[in-house]
């Protein structure tokens, strides 16, 4: 009733938001016009920097450089040696981690590492979307992490249980996994419409729920079989997720899944009735509910869709690269996804480059410490600099635009003459 | 005090919303500001006030030049502002929100006694009923204007800005301000008033300045007429009355039977409320805010469910139905506060444009939403409308309110509609704006369409209604006709029935 | 002029009654008959250890009849719960003391027939609060911090983060100094140091708050732990088990189950304990609390009076990052147990979940996070009886306990107006 | 079990592997790289002692090292996979949960040699391991069962407790020795030493969850002594310290420690360390590493028991005074007799 609270003024539009939207462009002008666009140049660049103060923590802390800075004065030579072996090692393994590895004896044992990447970015971009769908509609679902772990039990369950037909054996786990993150995403839903529940609260409740259960069901015979608590049985050939590059490399159907998923939640989002509805309540749920929209079935819905995209997320490591459970299953791909989705700005196209970034940096990272003892932390770090570095850039390029414009203005508002002429009224 | 702004430029990005601005704010003044939307009396009073740098100019007070760099300096220096848009926190008290920012403390505690007996002493002294341990929000907006002018004067100011105070009063309460500001004149402050309502500008201005597009075009004085005053404002002349015929009402179309409404907290906000409006008919609810105009709009909507009683449109009974179901019934439904109900600000023209038709041809066919058509729907609207926007693929949030109005009317009137209901459509429009939303009204009304417009203003109501239906205290307290005296109608929403109030009336008359 | 119309309690306005307000009546039927359930299952004999429950005198071992305690727990939910319903259906207001009679029947209930008919199993009724107590403390700290951050409008998800570089600094710097007490100097300037990051970004920048934390969050936890496997590995010195000592307060230290549970605590514990009260207090009372809810709920207002908006907040987000940095000294100095990588486990985002729960205030705050703490310490008790469930499912009781709360007593909650949203 | 036979220089036999590294005998260098199981190299479990292993032919045998944790099972594959591209001669995996991965590199890399820490290369029964790989297994009841004898005599309390991180056959095994050996004291001396945490039957009892939450091992361990412990047996990684800091809390009780010598490894904590379960993985990685670089590798599965040293009782350190010779001697002769087969400590958890 209180017009006091509702006629906020306008909010300068934040640093973070996408320019408008255009519709008339073909398609590859867009594409070429956002490679080129002030931010991505602005994105690149705070990436490149990031790893460089990445590569400057390794050099800082690395045990041989700190042997050298004792006598840093006496032979600094040394010094600049061994800090270059650090930095250009930070830089050369994660290359040949992620992208091309020139050691390699074989063209096709070089590119390998470019199918990492891609391999480590599936479930990454999977669940980033899914966090993304729930952004979108207003909701911050922290839960992707236990509906991922849902997933994996579901999927994972009927992968080895169950003995059917290829073709169908991994359809019907694919859409088991999906079915049991949905399930996990229903019950915040449901528990939000119904009662008013916190989504935050259940949804951190529910990941530790899940992660618990796996371990209970883990020391089930119905799991492990014959073999040991802990982990479970491997997956039915059948329930395993085809490698699409043939058996020498870990590149599994998921990467083309990941990609319809991004088509998929696109559409979801930008063209569908549905999608509209989740953004209007979203945006402003009490004009949504004005409009008709039924925005406490919305928000359900977009639960269970976030839990369901969490479960498809977990096919990646439960049917394409681990093929058995264990506790581990879901690693930290519910939280990193969390990163990645607010990194690609809640929207399909950007979470894909978000993950993909942030699957080369795990796949550099894991290099970094196989070949030159770097810990698997500095990707971690990295990973947190390039996102601060990226949101720092844009805040600090929006001021930059703002003032420019206002300069610009005043300057304008300087020249013109003094006198002000005047009507008289009656 | 005299105050004087000298060339005060202001620029927004591309905007020059206050462009070599002078005034003079003479002692014991009260100096009106009259301006169409958008003509930047805000921003030059936010200038004023500290709030904005100027780009350019100065500001002098008793002919010395001053900066203020920020509301503070100029609260010390005795300016005191009324902001256009409540600045309460909603979940402080009374005696907090006067408080905030010149707590009497001891030690960093809040001597709460000090802060409510300040309270006290100012209500008593303009003879205000404020309650310092009532929370904001719980207060209606009349009340929560008050505490805000308190909240100016508690810091002694000389000069007092009071920036379209009167756009949520009644008439009552508009005229206890006027009493108050010529109290206040008397005692030596002046003030600076600003209103979209020639009226009150007549009623109590010593001088009137006119600014359009950020330039003053022109000063009047008190005796200038209405006509003139909205020419020099809009620059063209307007028509003040809506020309509108009369027509026989056809059928029934929308009707309440015996609707209550109790709200959780155990208020019974609607008490057995019946009336109907027939097809062609516009039915006016007047009344002060507050009394259960918004629950009877919430409850045709479906937002709000009744307790008890039925609500019907075009003979289907609505009561227990969705939202939506309702809106297909050919409800059309302009809420009282576009900003939180009746547009999402971060969408496209064009989206809000469809907000309620988005699922229907020719905009979705399934689940499958068709953006072409709806680019097509807003570029027809907007051109029939005369919305004015650089791209219906802009965000509505960078329109003005009143052509957001304008968006949020053309939506609802471009569906196939049977009932109208618009609350408070011309909230804080200007006249220009004001006289297009009214005609679009009964144009509506004329096509056939049940129409029920809810207003605190009793001119608009007078230009609309074919009937009105006065509110208070969650009852109708009579329907009435549309030529009713304003004391009249003023008694009843004060909840004297019909029949006593009309006595009282003609007592008072003769 | 109030236009709108209080009714009386029970008010029927002709022939139309107020709807009932099922949810107290529901919650409490479901509580009763889990009691019924819990008293036809009871058996046997109950262990209840009252060791160290007081200075005064030795509390002893009592050994009780489960059926008899449990039923007689059940008759006091009857009792509850009739009231409850009988009040609900005449539409008047419950009082929340019914409620939690019902829900200590409950609890009472359950507890007893743990340890029932288990000749060696004991419900050490001190140690149960006191352990429940230990997890609460940092849920404790983060909540606050939430708390001062929120309620000034910055949201804060990386309290986490804040607890883990706080229990990192706590056992760096503690063992550095060799001193538990330099950890409580070190471990606030950490999570300050943290706390000015989301500043800087969130406020200054303008970066989504959410962002900022969820990275600072993965910042925190790559940093500590690189320095756990460079640093810290190479010279164990610096990683000690170091342990702030006990210090029972004279007299209050002797009062039974209180004094044990609250009053024989280190520094950490009673300075948690002063922060909700001084804070519950001054957040109502004081110029400070004023400005800081004025920014949270509505900066325009307080910017309008001359207040400064953004320093407030750069002011108490610094704040809340101390606070959530000495949560994290709990960890490390406040057990005495040495910094290992991962440390908070997660208790950020609990912090966070309890805070919400607390509807923003500290004392709320304060109890979601002992009913957690209590909770899992419950689980704890119960795997050590021996309880006949497998311990992943007695791992989930302060999960599921928590989701309870927030469906069952606290519904939909309203955070402050303005968090999360830069300004101007 | 399997057979044992030709085991590897034992770790007890350190003088032995001291002497290999005066002169390695094949005049070439290797590299040997080892890949964790989740929880990272300094998890104060087996991570870390196959960690140290390395360390120690780095510095010992001057062996070419790399190291590579796995945050999660998705990171197993490639570390392996990033391993033989790195040109590792050696690949120590570590864990039980790698078994498949490192059967998969096994196979498919048949010129470089393998080692699996905790598990063997057969999946299932019938199955042939590949020539190139060896299993690093551990009989790690026997020495626990040895420990459950002596907390069952030192306790004054009558009861003993133990808890796990996670309910794992590495882990359950010490807590399954451990039920033995309480168990066959009281048998010995018609006690009833009871041991809470842990029921051997049902193949359940306490968890902490994960093997890092030391907050929580910490209440553990004092939920332990409220039922009337006075000494626990953490098997729970860096969650056990927390048990460590809880026994510093409570007089009169005691710790038993297990992988390394706690003792040892933790000395602040001494105090409270009664004894340790040892498991020598870091020798047994050492020999492995030493047995390529002499070249003298093959593919015999390597299982640690009292008998060849792999797995034992530390000494009691600062308990010695207060261990009555009595107890020495029983454990002594209870050593003999399950090195000699007469008592044979048996789980379902056994590699
Ligand atoms: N922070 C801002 N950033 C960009 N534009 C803004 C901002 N604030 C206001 N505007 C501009 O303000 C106009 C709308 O402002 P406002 O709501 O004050 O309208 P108005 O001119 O007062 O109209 P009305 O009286 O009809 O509401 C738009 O033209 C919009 O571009
Ligand atoms: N913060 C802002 N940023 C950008 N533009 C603004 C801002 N505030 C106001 N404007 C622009 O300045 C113009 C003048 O706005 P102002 O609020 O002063 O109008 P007004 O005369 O008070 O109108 P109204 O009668 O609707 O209150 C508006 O049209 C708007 O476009
Ligand atoms: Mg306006
Ligand atoms: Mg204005």
């Amino acid at each position: 009733m209180s017009q006091a609270a509702t006629l906020e003024p306008i909010e300068p539009s934040a640093p973070l938001e996408d320019s408008k939207r255009d519709n008339d462009v073909p398609f590859v002008t867009k594409i070429l016009r956002t490679l080129f666009s002030p931010s991505t140049v602005t994105v690149f660049f705070a990436i490149i920097s990031a790893l460089v103060i990445g590569a400057l923590i390794v050099v800082f802390f690395d045990p041989k450089v700190q042997a050298t800075m004792g006598y840093l004065f006496a032979r600094p030579e040394d010094f600049f040696a061994e800090a270059w072996r650090a930095f250009s090692g930070f830089f050369t393994s994660l290359v040949r981690g992620s992208i091309f590895d020139w050691n390699q004896d074989s063209l096709a044992g070089a590119f390998r590492p470019l199918t990492e990447t891609f391999v480590r970015a599936t479930p990454l971009i999977i669940a980033g979307l899914a966090i993304a769908v729930s952004f979108t509609a207003g909701l911050f679902n922290i839960g992707v992490q236990g509906q991922l772990i849902f997933g994996a039990i579901f999927g994972g369950f009927i992968g080895f249980f169950w003995d059917l037909p290829p073709v169908i054996h991994v359809l019907v786990a694919v859409i088991g996994a999906i079915a049991g993150g949905a399930l996990w995403g229903f019950i915040p839903g449901i528990l939000k419409a119904k009662l008013g529940a916190n989504e935050v609260i259940v949804t951190i409740m529910l990941n530790s729920i899940a992660a618990y259960f796996l371990a209970a069901l883990l020391n089930t015979y119905t799991f492990h079989g014959d073999g040991f608590a802990g982990k479970s049985r491997i997956m039915g050939p059948n329930a395993q997720l085809p490698l699409i590059l043939g058996p020498s490399y870990r590149m599994h159907l998921g990467v083309i899944i990941a990609i319809l998923a991004c088509v998929l939640v696109w559409w979801l989002l930008e063209r569908s009735t549905f999608g509209f509805e989740l953004r209007a309540a979203g945006a402003n749920p009490e004009a949504a509910k004005t409009a008709g929209i039924n925005v406490n079935r919305t928000l359900m819905l977009t639960l269970v869709i976030s839990g369901a995209l969490a479960g498809l997320a977990a096919t990646g490591p439960t049917l394409g690269t681990e093929k058995a459970l264990t506790a581990g299953i879901a690693g930290s791909i519910g939280f990193d996804a969390i990163t990645v989705a607010l990194l690609g700005k809640s929207k399909p196209i950007g979470v894909f480059f978000a993950g993909l970034l942030f699957g080369a940096l795990n796949a550099g990272g894991a290099l970094m410490q196989a070949s030159a003892s770097i810990p698997v932390d500095i990707v971690q770090i990295t990973q947190a600099i390039v996102v601060l570095m990226i949101a720092g850039s844009e805040a600090v390029r929006y001021m930059r635009q703002k003032r420019r414009r206002e300069l610009a203005t005043t300057r304008k508002v300087e020249e013109t003459p003094v006198a002000a002429p005047k009507e008289v009224g009656a | 005090m005299k105050l004087e702004l000298q060339g005060i430029t202001k620029v927004f990005g591309p905007l020059v919303a206050n462009d070599q601005i002078d005034l003079v704010v003479e002692p014991g003044q009260i100096h009106a500001l009259l301006g169409e939307n958008g003509a930047g009396k805000s921003t030059l009073m936010n200038v004023l006030y500290g709030i904005y740098q100027p780009d350019a100019g100065r500001i002098l007070i008793d002919g010395e030049p001053v900066t203020f760099n920020g509301p503070g300096q100029a609260v010390a220096a005795g300016i005191g502002m009324v902001h256009q848009h409540f600045m309460l926190v909603p979940v402080f008290t009374v005696a907090e929100s006067v408080a905030l920012g010149y707590e009497p403390t001891d030690a960093g505690i809040i001597n709460k006694k000090k802060a409510a007996e300040k309270v006290k002493e100012l209500s008593a002294r303009f003879g205000f009923d404020l309650n310092p341990d009532a929370v904001i929000e719980d207060l209606p907006v009349g009340v929560q204007q008050r505490v805000e002018i308190i909240k100016a004067l508690s810091r002694d100011a000389k000069v007092l800005i009071l920036d379209e105070p009167t756009a949520v009063l009644t008439p009552q309460e508009t005229d206890e301000l006027i009493a108050i500001m010529k109290e206040l004149k008397a005692s030596g402050t002046s003030i600076v008033f600003i209103t979209h309502k020639l009226r009150e500008i007549r009623a109590v201005a010593d001088t009137i300045t006119v600014i359009r597009r950020g330039k003053v075009v022109g000063e009047a004085t008190p005796d200038a007429s209405e006509k003139e005053l909205a020419a020099l404002m809009v620059g063209r002349p307007v028509d003040l009355g809506v020309a509108k015929e009369e027509k026989a009402p056809g059928a029934t179309v929308l009707a309440f039977d015996d609707v209550t409404v109790i709200e959780d907290n155990g208020q019974v906000v609607l008490d057995h409320v019946s009336f109907d409006v027939r097809a062609g008919e516009i039915l006016c609810i007047a009344g002060v805010q507050g009394n259960g105009q918004t629950e009877l709009c919430e409850a045709i909507l479906g937002s709000t469910r009744p307790t008890g009683g039925h609500v019907t449109i075009d003979g289907h009974d609505l009561t227990d139905s969705t939202i939506k179901h309702r809106l297909r019934q050919g409800l059309g439904y302009v809420p009282e506060d576009r900003a939180k109900d009746g547009m999402i600000a971060s969408f496209s023209v064009a989206e809000n444009m469809i907000l309620d038709v988005y699922d229907q041809p020719p905009f979705a066919t399934g689940i499958s939403m068709h953006p072409q058509a709806v680019i097509e729907n807003a570029e027809k609207l907007r051109k029939i409308f005369d919305v004015r926007v650089t791209s219906v693929l802009d965000p509505i949030s960078t329109l003005s309110g009143g052509n957001q109005q304008k968006a949020i009317l053309a939506r609802e009137l471009s569906r196939p509609i049977k009932t109208l209901v618009a609350a408070q459509p011309t909230r804080g429009l200007d006249v220009g704006s004001i006289e297009f939303v009214h005609q679009s009204i009964v144009e509506q009304r004329d096509s056939g369409t049940a129409v029920l417009v809810v207003s605190t203003e009793l001119d608009e109501v007078e230009a609309l209604a074919d009937r009105i239906a006065v509110m208070y205290r969650g009852r109708i307290v009579g329907i009435v006709p549309p030529d009713t005296p304003r004391d009249i109608l003023g008694l009843m929403m004060a909840g004297v029935p019909y029949d006593e109030a009309r006595t009282a009336g003609k007592e008072v008359r003769s | 002029m109030s236009a709108q119309v209080t009714t009386s309690e029970n008010q029927v306005v002709e022939g139309i009654r107020l709807p009932v307000q099922w949810r107290d009546p529901v919650v409490a039927a479901v509580m009763l008959i889990l009691t019924l359930v819990i008293a036809v299952m009871a058996r046997g004999e109950s262990r209840i250890s009252f060791a160290d429950i007081s200075g005064w005198f030795e509390g002893g071992i009592w050994v009780i009849s489960a059926p008899i305690a449990v039923w007689t727990m059940t008759v006091l939910s009857v009792v509850g719960t009739v009231i409850i319903w009988l009040r609900a259906l005449a539409r008047k207001h419950i009082n929340g003391w019914w409620l939690a009679l019902v829900s200590v029947a409950l609890v009472v209930s359950f507890l007893v027939w743990v340890v029932s008919d288990r000749p060696t199993a004991i419900l050490p009724v001190v140690s149960l609060l006191a352990g429940g107590l230990m997890f609460a403390v940092p849920l404790g700290f983060g909540a606050l911090a939430g708390i001062v951050n929120e309620r000034s409008g910055v949201i804060n998800i990386a309290i986490e983060g804040q607890l883990l570089v706080g229990a990192f600094a706590g056992a760096v710097v503690g063992s550095a100094f060799g001193s538990p007490w330099m950890g409580l100097i070190g471990a606030p300037l950490a999570g300050m140091a943290l706390g000015a990051i989301l500043a800087w970004f969130a406020i200054t920048f303008r970066t989504d708050n959410i962002v900022v934390g969820v990275v600072l969050n993965m910042l925190a936890l790559g940093l500590t732990s690189f320095l756990f496997s460079t640093m810290l590995k190479n010279s164990q010195h610096l990683n000690q088990n170091l342990k702030l000592p006990i210090l029972p307060i004279p007299v209050l230290s002797d009062i039974p189950i209180i004094g044990p549970v609250v009053f024989r605590q280190n520094i950490l514990v009673y300075l948690m304990f002063v922060v909700v009260i001084v804070m519950q207090f001054m957040l109502f009372n004081s110029r400070w609390g004023l400005r800081l809810r004025a920014s949270g709920e509505k900066p325009q207002a307080a910017d309008t009076v001359g207040i400064n908006v953004n320093r407030i907040r750069w002011h108490n987000v610094l704040l809340g990052g101390a606070l959530a940095g000495l949560g994290g000294a709990f960890f490390t100095v406040g057990s005495g147990l040495s910094f290992s990588k991962d440390m908070a486990a997660g208790n950020g985002f609990i912090a966070l979940a309890a805070m919400i729960l607390g509807r923003w205030n500290p004392t709320g705050a304060l109890a979601a996070a002992l009913l957690f703490g209590l909770a899992t310490n419950l689980g704890g008790v119960m795997q050590a009886v021996g309880a006949p469930i497998p311990a992943e499912y007695l791992l989930m009781i302060p999960y599921l306990v928590t989701i309870l709360a927030v469906a069952g007593f606290v519904g939909a909650v309203r955070p402050p107006a303005a968090e999360g949203k830069p300004y101007p | 079990a399997a057979p044992e036979k030709e085991a590897p220089a034992s770790g007890a036999d350190q003088s032995g592997s001291q002497s290999g590294a005066a002169a390695p005998t094949t005049g070439e260098n290797i590299k040997a790289c080892v890949v964790s199981d989740e929880g990272g190299f300094e998890d104060r479990s087996f991570n870390q002692s196959a960690h140290e292993g390395l360390l120690r032919a780095e510095s010992e045998l001057g062996v070419e090292i790399a190291q590579a944790e796995s945050g999660s099972p998705d990171d197993f594959d490639p570390n392996i996979q990033n391993m033989v591209q790195e040109n590792c001669d050696l690949i120590i995996g570590v864990g039980f949960m790698l078994q498949d991965a490192m059967i998969a590199a096994a196979q498919a890399n048949p010129d470089i040699k393998f080692a699996l820490v905790d598990s063997t290369f057969v999946k299932e029964e019938g199955d042939k391991a590949p020539e190139n790989a060896r299993a690093l297994v551990f009989n790690t009841a026997e020495a626990s069962y040895l420990a459950g004898y002596a907390s069952a005599a030192m306790s004054k309390t009558g009861k003993v407790g133990a808890y796990v991180g996670m309910k794992l056959p590495t882990t359950a095994i010490f807590n399954d020795g451990f039920a033995d050996g309480v168990k066959a004291y009281n048998e010995a001396k018609g006690t009833s030493v009871e041991l809470l945490g842990w029921d051997k039957d049902k193949q359940d009892g306490m968890i902490v969850g994960d093997f890092s939450n030391q907050q929580k091992g910490k209440e553990l361990t004092e939920q332990l002594f409220q039922q009337g412990a006075d000494i626990v047996m953490p098997v729970a990684g860096q969650a056990g310290l927390g048990t460590l800091a809880a026994a510093k809390e409570k007089e009169g009780s005691m710790v038993v420690w297990v992988d390394a010598d706690g003792a040892e490894a933790q000395p602040e904590s001494a105090a409270v360390i009664l004894t340790s379960v040892m498991k020598e993985i870091d020798n047994a990685v050492f020999d492995t590493i030493q047995s390529v670089l002499e070249g003298t590798f093959d593919s015999t599965d390597y299982i640690g028991t009292l008998a060849n040293g792999g797995v034992g009782l530390a000494p009691w350190h600062d308990f010695e005074s207060q261990v009555p010779a009595e107890l020495n001697e029983e454990i002594s002769a209870l050593q003999e007799k399950i090195i000699s087969g007469e008592i044979k400590v048996e789980t379902t958890n056994q590699p």
